[in-house]
């Protein structure tokens, strides 16, 4: 850092400046005071700014007050981080996402929105720790395979005013998460305020063109050392080691704590503390629709992991109890972060402990769990370093999803409608987009219609003119859809996920054990081997249903019954007299065939109950953990892991799944709220 | 599977036009806010009125049914033995019966009375107890009868009403999320007012839907629209009870605590064990406590009766 | 030997110890025990459709499936005769042959041609009874028989394929 | 007669009212006999439900017995209050609170006006049917109404049951930006408010006229909502505590909700028709003037039916008082005056839209309120609606019945009963033990 360059921006001048940041019809948004907290607001002049005030801090409270008479009592940032940074800024609470409409000619038409009104923006009084935020959430948000095209237009443009904290509150630790408070990334301009006016570093372009049209002097040495010496002071009064080292490690070894009850005590699932965090990025898909149906928009949502409906699917739910979903947040935010994104999800601002209701401080719940861990294991990457870290993860949990994914959604139309079961229905579609054609047996399309929640579904089977679709009536959305008619169009993003990996069981012999609607996804690939069949040794194909009028694609399965490369049993849960077949759990009928189990690769699919139970047994025969695949189910907002809805441990189900190995997932299929 | 009731739209390939969904609204023990929302959707009213054929409405129109209905919104709690027979007959006639507000969810502020204030005020004041017929205490609509929607809120929010209508006429999942009153407070961006001015809010534990009206007014929320899942009380209790420095408003009171959960849906079982366990609901006046009892009882039609300015009417204030 | 040819199957073997040993319930037990239980299995052959066991009725024998399926059924009044577990060659069938009060859980019926190999119940129980080196080695694989029907049935009450809440509300 | 000697006339249910209520009518040789407006109405106990709760908790509490005018009993009872603590307010929140109130008589009154009590004049069953061949005047009768509730809603947060109002202010008071948005759509209220009075007062009535005795408040520069003075046409001149020394609460057999008669025992008549006759010199300017054109002053005095034209001026009332309330507005710095509470007896009238409605709260040594006793405008008028109904019977006896019917409901709709209101307090008062 060179000292000739920080010029010196006088009080007086702060009009010009904010002036200067509006040139060219941008809108500027700074720290203002409302409703007894100060928050970022639209601003045009200095005295819009809560000068003469500042914050104090503390667990579940912040508390606005008059500085002290004196030299000091002009400032204007003399205050640590605002109630809401810059995240409704950057990443709006709502935002309309999708349209989709029935067209006049009854096409159905789907359009990703992007920013509605592009309008730039100039942000004043951005903090080291928001910024180090807004870095996360570019790498979540514009570095991942997938886009999200809202934030990527909002943040274009942005012109970025940073200040450094001239004082520390007492629920702030950016020292500790070496994210601040000195400003190192995301601004154009640097100020640091004294009691007459800032010192102003330029670190862009963008920022070097803004003071050079304001003419400012260079700033004296003293001024400049006065301005280094106020925020080493920050720094010093904040200290550093506020959360335990190793953070990530230690939620990892101790997802069964009994701090977590305790804290499920105290904590009321309010959210806040996710709300306000910056670097929280979930959201929901909210629906609106005129009351004729036929157009509806998709709004993205700030949503939270401390929701019920967040980790709801159609058979229930993942985490109803409150302490998993606190321990969701926490070994997300200070561990699996990690494994993603190659960064900690925190950024120390302290938000989270000041704003929630409860004073619940995740320094102490970090430092209690530290206290009375297990044992760290020594062979894990120690926390805090991103380099070690993502080196770590790029030997264990890359994420092999395709490296990008297009968001669009393409048309296709219902040619034929045949119903399975009483609740299931196979739609067969056709599209000439060849995005879709090249599908791969396991991906998934997300299947948009207005006016519903758009639902991830499984590909049923590929055609050279488009595909198909098995539907279990099993909420709103796939009703409507299995009531579809040939005709109806619909709009299909994908195809998406992690395919099955059938070079995994070239050569080998072949376990598919499918239950229930889990069957689906599993026929492409049936269709593929049989297409191949002298690429695969001996083939198997278990099938589970609840009852013989359960069963799906009974006629295609009977004929493969009886060819004679092929072994395939049909078990149901009950049945009545007039079933010969054979009636029990699936993995009943495993005992007796499979013997070949370690040449052998697995493809499973049902509920997840029935593919940990197959997993167990399959294994007890011998076959590798990881020749076992198979799909998990989360919910799925967006498909392209961008609404966090479906994240698990280190990975995003849409995106690094939904087909996993069984060495891959671990102990995690058996821990409950996980 | 049917699902909801379809308005009359016909999409190409997504089936025939069905007929308009027959709609009724009803009411019992309640102040009418409920219903009136309805009206009070001046935008949408008269498209609802297309898509929806309304067949009962007493506050809105003279055309009366008894049913069948395809959707029946009920509203108000049940307090009569009356309205326990009225309430079994309707949902019988209706497709799908709907509760709307805080009276017919949980009860209403009415739900507050117990059964031996009930009995004892009956004894204490009426000279014929047969007189007024009412339930020992209010209930909520779901006691009686089966229950296959619910709009929360004293008074429920017009923008659920209108997702609840365009839903059943486009045949979705009506989108009423059960998650705390803070998602939406933080999403508007207000300042939280227990962190910012020590008031109670009884937002972390109450269900989302008005639209955080109290803390963007900056007043804690008074839980109108009732308990959420998971709501934990007890974590809340704690923390108003804690004084915690420099907020001057926390550290209440175990009876102040309780008072803040005996509201609207105070009857809620979330709530009202709340206040089972530290006291805070006002007792009932087992006599009557008006300021100005009631005059005798007179009988026969009224007539008009003179107009002129008479001395005898007093005109100086005595106080 | 006893004629345990009662449920109307024909007899086809007796005591041919040199059969057993592809049966996976006898292969596993050492050769004296399995010898002596030998001595005591009759193997019948059964048409499709016969129930030789009946739900509620004190169970006359236990029997492994040599070859063919048997249907275990339960009655329900309302739904006639609920087949609640398929079983196949090396399962066992009568448990409740050597577990007090001997009454069978449920009717067996075979659903094709079956071959069975039985023991008289009496029989077996008096032999569990006087050889404890048969027992030690018999007993774990009925025990295990029963661990992991119960085990099923946990599943199948989860009914793990049914729909959730089909109605959109 | 053109019927038998005995008829009855019986309305089971009466629709297009707030609550539920009846009618029965029995004449006898062309003598009315019985004229009952029955209520059903279930009781909810409010009076008992807001002892042993602080003053501010009443508020949000008494709101609740009607969801059409929740605003009406938050003025009577935050007033009460203050008048008892003695609390000067700020004199923009003073301005607020009116501008709240016009914000419920422009919902009320359109709500009235235009989906209650017009079909009836337009022979109609509801709104929705007289919009299938009058959209254009519907249309504007739900925007008007939607001014109204987007007023409370700028206030309040909502519109019915707002949370802001407590004693000594509000919780929030609005910026003056987010009051100068709402002009607009006000200036278009005021619009369609004044065309409102000229299509009511070209509405055909019924030929009714009787001379009622008339009850409103009265301020020397205001038109009455929040203070002035309790009048009559008999010469009653009260302040606002002191409604007990010229009126009672009577019971009646045939109804759930007590009656309130003058001292002599006669009804009176309370409502807009009331505050025009009596009050009409403090109307703003526009709506003196749309008042005049339309020569109905004399008609709303007498003769019921005209009520519909006495609303319609209120409404032009209402939004031109509002239009200047937002343009004098400036935010003060604090919302609400620091309160002390004291004990005592807490007194006031408010002029809710059905008329004047009073509240006498008991408050106790440790801040709570110890008695309540709470008289709304519909409990008053029942008196004076079925005085009407036994004057106007003898006029439509030779109407086919079902005709006649139709007569005496629109009758009753015309005094825009609020059931709910009226009803909320009836068992509580049953007190006939010595």
């Amino acid at each position: 850092m060179v000292i000739d360059d920080r010029l010196f921006l006088p009080r007086e001048r702060l009009d010009d400046f904010i002036a200067s940041l509006a040139n060219g019809g941008r809108r500027v948004v700074g720290p203002t005071l409302d409703d007894g907290a100060i928050v970022m607001a639209d601003i045009e002049r200095a005295d819009d700014l809560p000068a003469g005030w500042t914050l104090e801090s503390a667990p579940g409270r912040v508390a606005l007050s008059r500085l002290p008479d004196g030299l000091g009592s002009r400032r204007a940032f003399q205050y640590p981080v605002t109630g809401d940074g810059i995240k409704q800024i950057t990443f709006p609470s709502r935002v309309d996402s999708l349209t989709v409409e029935t067209t006049p000619e009854g096409g159905t038409a789907v359009r990703v929105v992007a920013q509605a009104e592009a309008e730039p923006v100039a942000i004043l009084g951005a903090r080291a720790c928001d910024l180090a935020a807004l870095a996360v959430h570019d790498r979540v948000l514009i570095e991942g395979p997938a886009t999200d095209p809202d934030y990527a237009s909002r943040r274009k443009d942005l012109l970025v005013i940073g200040v450094e904290c001239a004082v520390a509150g007492s629920t702030c630790f950016c020292a500790t998460m070496g994210t601040g408070p000195e400003v190192t990334t995301g601004a154009d301009l640097v100020l640091s305020e004294l009691d007459d006016g800032f010192v102003v570093r330029s670190t862009t372009v963008a920022g070097e063109r803004l003071v050079t049209g304001l003419g400012l002097t260079p700033a004296k040495p003293e001024v400049v050392s006065q301005a280094d010496g106020q925020v080493a002071a920050t720094r010093a009064a904040m200290g550093e080691g506020a959360i335990p080292d190793r953070a990530r490690e230690l939620l990892l070894a101790n997802l069964e704590h009994p701090r977590w009850d305790a804290i499920a005590e105290r904590c009321v699932s309010c959210a806040n503390c996710t709300l306000v965090c910056p670097t929280c990025f979930c959201t929901g898909q909210v629906v609106r629709s005129g009351m004729d149906g036929r157009a509806s928009t998709s709004v993205r949502t700030w949503d939270s992991c401390f929701t019920e409906g967040f980790a709801q699917v159609a058979g229930g739910n993942f985490r109803s109890r409150p302490r998993d979903r606190y321990r969701q947040w926490l070994t997300h935010k200070f561990g699996t972060w990690w494994d993603q994104f190659g960064t900690s999800g925190c950024v120390g601002c302290g938000r989270c402990i000041a704003w929630c209701p409860v004073g619940i401080d995740v320094r102490q719940e970090l430092t209690a769990l530290a206290n009375s861990s297990v044992p760290l294991p020594d062979t894990l990457p120690a926390a805090q370093s991103v380099e070690r870290s993502r080196a770590a993860g790029a030997a264990a949990h890359a994420p092999v999803g395709p490296d990008t994914i297009q968001l669009d959604f393409v048309e296709a139309t219902v040619t034929e409608v045949r119903p399975e079961t009483a609740d299931t229905t196979t739609l067969r579609l056709t599209t000439t987009d060849p995005g879709l054609l090249r599908g791969l047996p396991g991906q998934f399309v997300m299947v948009a219609v207005p006016a519903f929640a758009i639902p991830p579904i499984s590909i049923s089977r590929f055609h050279p003119d488009g595909l198909e679709l098995t539907i279990r009536s099993a909420g709103a959305a796939t009703s409507f859809l299995t009531r579809l008619r040939p005709g109806a169009t619909l709009g299909l993003r994908g195809p998406l996920g992690r395919p099955w990996p059938l070079h995994d069981a070239e050569g080998r012999d072949v376990v598919i054990v499918g239950g229930g609607i889990g069957l689906a996804p599993l026929r492409p690939v049936i269709d593929a081997i049989i297409r191949d069949r002298d690429r695969f040794a001996d083939v198997r194909l278990y099938i589970g249903a609840r009852t013989p009028r359960d069963r799906l694609f009974v006629e295609e399965i009977d004929a493969l019954a009886i060819r004679d490369d092929l072994i395939v049993r049909v078990t149901v849960d009950r049945a009545g007299p007039e079933w010969l077949g054979r009636v029990g759990i699936v993995t009943q009928l495993f005992s007796s065939v499979v013997g070949t189990g370690a040449d052998a690769t697995a493809f499973i699919c049902g509920p997840e109950r029935m593919m940990g139970a197959t997993a167990d047994t399959l294994g007890d025969l011998g076959i590798p953990p990881e020749h076992m695949w198979l799909t998990l189910e989360r919910r799925m907002e967006c498909g392209v892991g961008l609404c966090g809805h479906c994240q698990m441990g280190s990975r995003f189900v849409c995106r690094d799944g939904p087909v996993f190995s069984v060495a891959e997932l671990g102990s995690k299929l058996q821990i409950e709220g996980l | 599977m049917d699902v909801g009731v379809r308005a009359a739209v016909a999409i190409p390939g997504h089936g025939p036009a069905p007929r308009r969904p027959r709609i009724g609204v009803v009411k019992f023990a309640s102040c009418d806010g409920c219903q009136l929302t309805i009206l009070d959707l001046e935008d949408d009213l008269l498209e609802i009125a297309e898509r929806f054929e309304i067949v009962e409405f007493a506050e809105a129109t003279s055309r009366r049914s008894s049913g069948p209905f395809d959707v029946l919104l009920v509203e108000g709690s049940i307090s009569t033995p009356e309205q326990v027979v009225e309430i079994a007959r309707l949902r019988a006639e209706a497709r799908r019966l709907v509760v709307i507000g805080a009276c017919a969810t949980a009860g209403g502020i009415q739900a507050l009375r117990t059964a031996a204030e009930h009995e004892a005020f009956r004894e204490a004041v009426y000279p014929v107890p047969a007189y007024v017929d009412s339930l020992a205490t209010a209930h909520p609509v779901a006691d009686y009868v089966q229950v296959d929607a619910e709009l929360r809120g004293c008074p429920i929010d017009p923008r659920q009403l209108l997702e609840l209508l365009t839903s059943l006429s486009v045949g979705r999942r009506p989108q009423l999320p059960d998650q705390a009153v803070c998602l939406e407070c933080k999403r508007r961006g207000i300042p939280c007012v227990v962190v910012v001015d020590g008031q109670p809010c009884l937002g972390p534990v109450t269900r989302t839907g008005c639209g955080a009206i109290c803390p963007a007014f900056r007043r804690g929320c008074y839980g109108c629209f009732g308990p959420r899942e998971a709501a934990n009380t007890a974590g809340l209790v704690a923390a108003f009870g804690a004084a915690r420095p420099g907020v001057d408003q926390l550290g209440m009171s175990a009876v102040d605590i309780g008072r803040l959960f005996a509201g609207f849906t105070g009857a809620a079982p979330a709530f009202r064990s709340v206040t089972v366990s530290l006291g805070g609901r006002p007792p009932m006046p087992l006599r009557p406590t008006l300021a100005s009892p009631p005059e005798t009882l007179v009988d026969g039609p009224p007539a008009w009766g003179p107009v002129d300015a008479s001395p005898a009417h007093p005109t100086e204030s005595e106080d | 030997m006893r004629n345990v040819n009662r449920a109307g199957g024909e007899a086809t073997a007796q005591g041919d110890r040199a059969s057993y040993s592809e049966i996976p319930i006898f292969a596993s037990m050492p050769p004296g025990p399995r010898d002596r239980l030998a001595d005591v299995v009759t193997r019948l052959e059964f048409e499709p459709g016969v129930t030789f066991m009946n739900e509620g009725e004190v169970t006359a024998s236990l029997a492994v499936v040599v070859r063919g399926r048997v249907g275990l059924r339960m009655r329900v009044p309302e739904r006639g005769g609920v087949t609640i577990l398929t079983l196949e060659a090396g399962d066992i069938v009568g448990w409740s042959a050597i577990v007090a009060p001997y009454r069978a859980t449920t009717s067996a019926t075979t659903l094709e041609a079956t071959e069975l190999a039985i023991v008289d119940a009496e029989t077996l129980r008096s032999l569990l009874a006087d050889d404890c080196e048969l027992a030690a080695a018999l007993l774990p694989q009925i025990l295990d028989t029963v661990v992991k029907r119960l085990a099923a049935t946990r599943v199948q009450l989860l009914d793990l394929f049914q729909g959730s809440e089909i109605n959109a509300w | 007669m053109g019927h038998g000697g005995d008829l009855r006339f019986q309305v089971e249910n009466l629709t297009r009212v707030e609550g539920e209520g009846s009618l029965h009518l029995r004449v006898r040789d062309g003598v009315v006999e019985e004229a009952h407006l029955e209520i059903f109405e279930a009781p909810r106990y409010f009076e008992a439900l807001v002892v042993g709760r602080t003053p501010d908790e009443v508020i949000d509490i008494v709101a609740r017995i009607c969801g059409i005018c929740p605003v009406a009993y938050q003025m009577s009872a935050v007033h009460a209050f203050e008048s008892l603590f003695e609390v000067e307010v700020h004199p923009q929140v003073a301005a607020l609170r009116r501008l709240l109130y016009c914000g419920e008589w422009i919902e009320s009154h359109a709500l009235h006006v235009y989906l209650l009590h017009a079909p009836d004049f337009l022979g109609y069953p509801s709104a929705v049917e007289l919009a299938r061949d009058h959209r254009d005047l519907v249309a504007g009768g739900l925007r008007l109404k939607k001014a109204g509730n987007q007023l409370l809603s700028i206030l309040g947060g909502r519109p019915i049951h707002p949370v802001s109002v407590k004693v000594g202010g509000f919780s929030r008071m609005p910026r003056r930006s987010e009051l100068v948005a709402l002009r607009p759509s006000l200036e278009e209220a005021l619009e369609l408010a004044l065309a409102t009075v000229e299509v009511t007062a070209g509405l055909d009535t019924p030929s009714f006229d009787r001379v009622p005795r008339l009850v409103s408040m009265k301020h020397p520069t205001e038109y009455p909502l929040n203070h002035g003075r309790i009048v009559s046409s008999d010469g009653v001149d009260l302040a606002l505590s002191d409604w007990g020394r010229a009126f009672q609460e009577v019971q009646v057999p045939w109804s759930n909700a007590l009656q309130a008669r003058a001292k002599d025992g006669y009804p009176y008549l309370l409502g807009p028709s009331a505050r025009i006759s009596l009050a009409g010199d403090q109307l703003h300017p526009i709506a003196r003037e749309a008042l005049a054109r339309s020569g109905a002053l004399e008609s709303i005095r007498t003769n019921p039916y005209r009520s519909i034209v006495a609303r319609a001026v209120e409404l032009v009332h209402a939004t031109a008082e509002a239009l200047d309330i937002v343009d004098a507005y400036e935010r003060p710095a604090r919302p609400a005056t620091p309160v002390t509470p004291r004990s005592g007896v807490a007194a006031w009238a408010t002029e809710a839209p059905r008329g004047l409605l009073f509240h006498r709260y008991v408050v106790g040594e440790d801040g709570k309120v110890a008695a309540a006793t709470i008289v709304p405008p519909t409990s008053q008028n029942q008196a004076a609606i079925e005085a009407d109904l036994a004057a106007f019977a003898p006029r439509i006896l030779d109407l086919p019945i079902g005709e006649a019917t139709h007569r005496l409901e629109q009758l009753i709709r015309s005094y825009d009963p609020c059931i709910s209101c009226a009803t909320h307090f009836l068992d509580l008062r049953v007190d006939r033990s010595p």
